[in-house]
């Protein structure tokens, strides 16, 4: 009746990915990527996460509607968090006299 | 939705429809569909729930990087990698749980749905060692907080993240334990028909759910920094 | 206007001047549009009104062009404000160069001054008039907030940060000082007064009031108390960097990033040195945090301060001091 | 006053009498008088504190209260009004009752849900009464830290319970009354024929569910740091005090837009009713509300300007403040438009939303002050900010809740108020209400500080005014209190469609049945179609 049914196979070969994606994040993290270990760990488990929400929890087969929720979630979380981290990482900008405002480097004659 | 409706008597006058069709809704897919509509609307306030715990973590993970590093290394990489299979079984397990429902197979559900049970059992019994220890480390944040080395403040606050959102977690997964184990009593009563199986699916986005915050947790919190880029 | 009912607090700062005009326009763009609204309101009221509750107004859906008009037209006005404003934000946030340095501390329910030359002051404030005066400050235990409604400047003291306000006060007397933030029971007894005084009074006040050893001095017995001087040897060799000469330069860090070594990096180093280490050293330093109060940590800041000045002003300055030892010239 | 009739039909009021038909109703129009008894309640205790609190400022020095009473009473007052009276009033209360009405559906969607969330609410309200007769809590609605982790000795963690569990009946409604609104409209109702209170209620429950749950973790954060020593929030370890801020003030400024939007439902209702005309501009209007909704999000550091964020999100913030004004602004200027060549009949509901017009008007205008950068630095946390929030709130919220209240009385009750009362109560709290809080913007601007429990003495012909205003403006709110209660008794019968009214909730009748609708109502025509047919008297 309502609710689209997959078959088994499409359940299968999601776990078989999820594993896979789960295996590799915790390789690359022993591999000294510098400062791109964070984002490629996030880009890893934000992978594994649509993976289940398209498939394990159907949102892939649901009503546009379920879709445009889903959107709304993490772009509500995507404000918190980046316009939080506007404040956190402009405190260190200095505004001085002659300082290149916003530069955070402004020479204070002494 | 606009098909012929009969007439309602007063309240609670016969009802000509599906025996598990509430009073208020007209068709069986429309109450369907409120019921998973109901479920997201409900999942979008436990992301925002941890949302606020992942906005503590990402601001202080930019401000103190040398101590999240030191503290993750702290953390059983091996059972966090292990818990992070278990859930990801239990939410197979659950989605298959659900597709029996869908099709049908009453014995069927029941088994995944114990399965699932047993997947979040394990975890949980995998997160208690985890807890002692760091009962037995000193490392519950606190007043006999021990943290060697000069990232003892910034530790303190990665431990506290730490227990906050896997202790969130882990009470979510209590709860989605419990109501795992109505569900299995349901389909064993045989309940569910393949027209009205809705208690199932919507514990099933639960449960995946509770799986999507875990597959967050074990990166940012156990592979902060396990190259030492920060040693 | 009215007897004991003042409209507007006193202006004792150059930028209350500025803050009130841009009050004033403000008023005036809320009062029209607030006088718009209102009589076109009474006025419709008043004509269509009708009392046959069967009566049917006029079929009219809206207008486009109306509906824009009133929202762009406002929207113009919200920007010349917005910018308006952010230029006198930039003017009360920014602090000339030259400034008389003050630091401050609160603590529940009191606010306490020390000048550099070491005269301290409790809920009272003694400034030059006509002369810039920074005030660098932080909070001890909760949430304070340092506001003088007569400079129209406040901002909040926050524990494990300094915040600093800035004002030039031109003209004289007594102004108040209250604290805005809420901080417990005696929240609205934290407050005192600043005395604007002549330059001269003040310089007068000054010697009339010298508490110990300057500002500057105390920093640098506690520097020697502290063994600060075993590691921070001012040509360089030391375990760690040399002093001379920092304070207003950049630094290098360990990590890649580069600071400017201002008051709030100072106070970052002595209390949790492990953050920020400078390029080539190792964070070997331990911290203070606990064991020095912020009336010390601002003593030492002041004591580094005092090391960017030429190195024959500091000769100098050390031979009139009483002879205490210094170790590095 | 007309001797009370019999009612001869069936309606949800009198079809059952029991306790249990009460406690255990399922039915929303039941739910929504269950929570205007105890919003109500809620009401008169956050207006004693209210009371108490402009009793002890009329004086400068602190005379009538101890400091710290003086310290419990402002933050009980907030907490009380903030969490159990203009959050919950309109949609609990006149959505809950109106909304599947409007919508021609039989209830709302989960109605074992809805009652849910009302025992929710009153085991909150139930906690929060209970810190407070305990000993009460000091540290202002906002709960600061560090002053509320590590040094206010009082109930903070009992009222942190009763708000972290009340935040879920917010949100289990707003789940509830969006799913509702999706999902049960009547055939032929489609998203630009609703009523625009119902596309304000939705804005609303889009702004509950996405905002409430990051106060429940903040307050669950804070209990957890004070009362186990973690360190998310303390300065000793490295933590950020101003991060507390950042995440209180997440939710808590799109929870001033849960408090407003829907009473500017309500006025939309009553402005075209009353007009007997359509609303100027439906689109633009209901727009508004999903805008206020959404941009609401993005606003929230202009309550931090002077706690230490940095200078450029500060003027992110203050530009995004300006844009968030701009759909209040069409709303009024939408309102003033539909009365234009109206037939206005000035009946009680139209006075009290004339009156929101015009007090919030006043408090939108004076949100340019606070978002201004400038003039902020200068009025931040002094009484201008305490009467631009309470001309929004009280002149806004408070009297949006009365007009609808009053437009919708008949409806829930069968009965009419006495109209020259409400008149002149509704004149009574206009003039009250400007009286109490006028004065306080020139303190604002004097520069005297919030939260003061002594003020230097030349502050206080102007507080001594303001406490005049609240006296009469207790006046107004017992005169509503006492003819709308008199009206159950002694009010004549209302009849279906007092106000002769479009909408669906008006075809049904007063009160209205169990299940609302005889037969499935049709909708073939826009909302306020006033002009189109002669609307048949009731």
């Amino acid at each position: 009746m309502a609710g689209h049914i997959s078959p088994k196979s499409t359940y299968y070969a999601i776990f078989a990915a999820l594993m896979v994606l789960t295996a590799i994040t915790v390789a690359v993290a022993f591999v000294n990527l510098g400062s791109f270990n964070f984002p490629v760990a996030l880009g890893i488990a934000i992978t594994k996460a649509t993976l289940v929400i398209l498939f394990f929890m159907h949102a892939r087969y649901s009503s546009k509607l379920t879709k445009l929720f889903v959107g709304t979630a993490f772009f509500f979380l995507a404000i918190l968090l980046t316009l939080t981290m506007t404040d956190y990482l402009s405190r260190g900008m200095k505004t001085y006299p002659g300082g290149a405002a916003g530069s955070g480097y402004g020479v204070r004659t002494p | 939705m606009a098909e012929a409706l009969t007439a309602h008597g007063d309240h609670g006058g016969p009802h000509a429809h599906h025996p598990d069709l509430q009073h208020h809704f007209d068709t069986l897919e429309q109450q369907h569909e409120a019921a998973t509509l109901g479920m997201w609307l409900f999942l979008i306030t436990e992301v925002l729930f941890f949302g606020g715990l992942f906005l503590a973590y990402m601001l202080y993970r930019v401000w103190y990087p040398v101590a999240w590093a030191e503290a993750s290394r702290e953390l059983d990489i091996t059972l966090g990698a292990f818990n992070t299979a278990v859930l990801i079984g239990s939410s197979l397990t659950m989605a298959m749980g659900v597709r029996a429902a869908q099709t049908g197979k009453q014995r069927a559900t029941v088994v995944w749905i114990l399965l699932t049970m047993a997947l979040g059992l394990v975890f949980l019994i995998v997160k208690y060692f985890e807890y002692k220890e760091k009962f037995e480390h000193h490392h519950v944040p606190g007043v006999n907080f021990m943290f060697e080395g000069p990232q003892a403040g910034p530790a303190q606050i990665y431990f506290s993240l730490y227990f906050l959102m896997t202790g969130l977690h882990a009470t979510h997964m209590i709860i989605g334990f419990f109501i795992m184990a109505v569900i299995a009593w349901m389909a064993h009563k045989k309940r569910f028909t393949p027209e009205w199986y809705t208690p199932v699916e919507i514990s099933g986005l639960y449960w995946h759910f509770v799986d999507i915050v875990w597959i967050f947790l074990f990166p940012l919190l156990y592979l902060v920094d396990r190259a030492g880029h920060f040693a | 206007m009215f007897p004991g009912i003042s409209l507007f607090p006193e202006r004792a700062s150059a930028l209350a001047a500025d803050v009130d005009h841009l009050y004033y326009f403000i008023t005036a763009v809320a009062a029209f549009f607030a006088l718009v609204v209102t009589i076109f309101v009474i006025f419709f009221a008043a004509k269509y009104r009708t009392k046959d509750p069967m009566a049917v107004g006029a079929r009219i859906h809206g207008s486009i062009p109306l509906e824009l008009a009133w929202s762009i037209i406002p929207f113009l006005i919200s920007i010349v404000i917005f910018v308006w404003s952010a230029s006198v934000f930039f003017d009360l946030y920014r602090p000339p160069d030259q400034t008389l340095e003050i630091y401050a501390t609160g603590k529940r329910w009191m606010w306490k001054f020390q000048h550099l030359g070491g005269q301290n002051e409790i809920n009272e404030l003694h400034v030059p008039l006509g002369r810039p005066v920074k005030i660098t400050f932080t909070s001890e235990d909760v949430l304070h907030s340092m506001f003088f409604p007569a400079f129209r400047v406040k901002a909040d003291a926050i524990p494990g940060r300094y915040s600093s306000i800035w004002f030039e006060a031109n003209k004289l007397g007594q102004f108040h000082l209250f604290c805005a933030e809420y901080c417990g029971t005696k929240h609205s007894g934290m407050v005192g007064s600043v005395f604007v005084m002549e330059p001269a009074a003040y310089q007068q006040w000054l010697g009339g009031n010298a508490g110990g050893a300057t500002l500057t001095s105390r920093g640098e017995r506690l520097f020697g108390d502290l063994a600060c001087n075993t590691c921070h040897v001012s040509d360089g060799r030391g375990r760690g960097p040399s002093l001379a000469n920092k304070f207003g330069s950049f630094e290098e860090l360990a990590d890649g990033g580069r600071v400017t070594v201002d008051e709030a990096y100072v106070r970052e180093s002595i209390l949790t040195p492990q953050n920020k280490v400078v390029a080539g050293y190792q964070p070997l330093m331990p911290t203070f945090q606990g064991l020095l109060s912020e009336e010390n940590v601002m003593a030492l800041v002041e004591y580094v301060k005092s090391l960017r000045a030429s190195s024959e002003a500091r000769a100098e300055a050390a031979a009139t001091r009483d002879a205490t030892p210094q170790e590095h010239k | 006053m007309a001797m009370s009739i019999t009612q001869p039909r069936v309606d949800y009021l009198n079809h059952e009498h029991t306790l249990a038909s009460w406690l255990l109703t399922k039915d929303h129009k039941r739910i929504g008088i269950l929570y205007l008894l105890v919003v109500t309640a809620a009401f008169f205790v956050g207006g004693l504190f209210a009371t108490l609190l402009r009793l002890e400022l009329a004086t400068p020095a602190g005379d009538y209260v101890a400091a710290d009473t003086y310290n419990k009473l402002f933050t009980m007052h907030g907490v009380t009004m903030v969490f159990f009276v203009l959050i919950p009033a309109v949609p609990t209360i006149l959505g809950n009752f109106v909304l599947p009405l409007m919508l021609g559906a039989k209830d709302v969607a989960f109605p074992k849900i809805n009652l849910l969330s009302w025992y929710i609410f009153t085991t909150g309200f139930l906690f929060t009464v209970y810190a407070m007769v305990s000993g009460g809590v000091d540290t202002g609605w906002t709960f600061y830290t560090p002053y509320s982790s590590r040094a206010s000795n009082t109930n903070v963690m009992a009222t942190g319970l009763g708000v972290f569990i009340t935040g879920f009946s917010s949100i289990l409604t707003g789940l509830n009354f969006m799913v509702t609104i999706h999902r049960m409209r009547a055939p032929g109702l489609t998203w630009f024929r609703l009523p625009l209170f119902v596309w304000a209620i939705y804005a609303t429950s889009l702004v509950q569910i996405l905002g409430t749950p990051v106060i429940a973790i903040t307050v669950l954060a804070l209990a957890i740091e004070r009362f186990l020593h973690f360190g998310i929030f303390d300065a000793a370890l490295g933590g950020d005090p101003v991060l507390f801020q950042h995440m209180f003030w997440f939710y808590s400024h799109p929870a001033v837009y849960i408090m407003i939007l829907p009473p500017m439902g309500a006025i939309s209702e009553v402005i075209a009713t009353f007009s007997r005309k359509t609303i100027f501009g439906y689109s633009f209007v209901a727009f508004s509300s999903l805008a206020i909704a959404i941009f609401g999000f993005l606003v929230w550091a202009h309550h931090m300007f002077v706690s230490g964020i940095s200078v450029y999100s500060a003027l992110v913030f203050s530009f995004l403040t300006y844009a968030v004004a701009i759909p209040s602004a069409i709303k009024v200027f939408n309102w003033t438009a539909t009365l234009y060549r109206g037939a206005i009949w000035l009946q009680a509901p139209m006075m009290w939303a004339l009156a929101f017009i015009g007090l919030f008007l006043i408090g939108g205008l004076t949100g340019i002050f606070t978002a201004s950068l400038g003039i902020d630095v200068h009025l931040h946390d002094t009484y201008f900010v305490v009467a631009h929030f309470h001309f929004i709130m009280v002149g806004g919220a408070i009297m949006g809740y009365f007009a609808g209240l009053h437009y919708w009385w008949p409806k829930i009750t069968g009965r009419m108020y006495s109209d020259i009362w409400a008149k002149v109560a509704a004149i009574i709290v206009f003039c009250g209400f400007n009286l109490t809080f006028g004065p306080q913007f020139i303190l604002g601007y004097l520069g005297m500080p919030r939260r003061y429990w002594a003020y230097p003495p030349e502050f206080q012909t102007l507080n001594v005014l303001s406490s005049a205003g609240a006296s009469i403006l207790a006046v107004g709110y017992i005169l509503v209190g006492i003819y709308l209660v008199a009206s159950l008794f002694w009010g004549k019968v209302a009849g279906d469609n007092p106000w002769h009214a479009t909408g669906l909730e008006w075809t049904t009748q007063s009160p209205p049945l169990p299940h609302n609708f005889e037969t499935q109502p049709i909708v073939t025509e826009d909302a306020y179609e006033y002009a189109v047919r002669e609307v048949k008297v009731g």
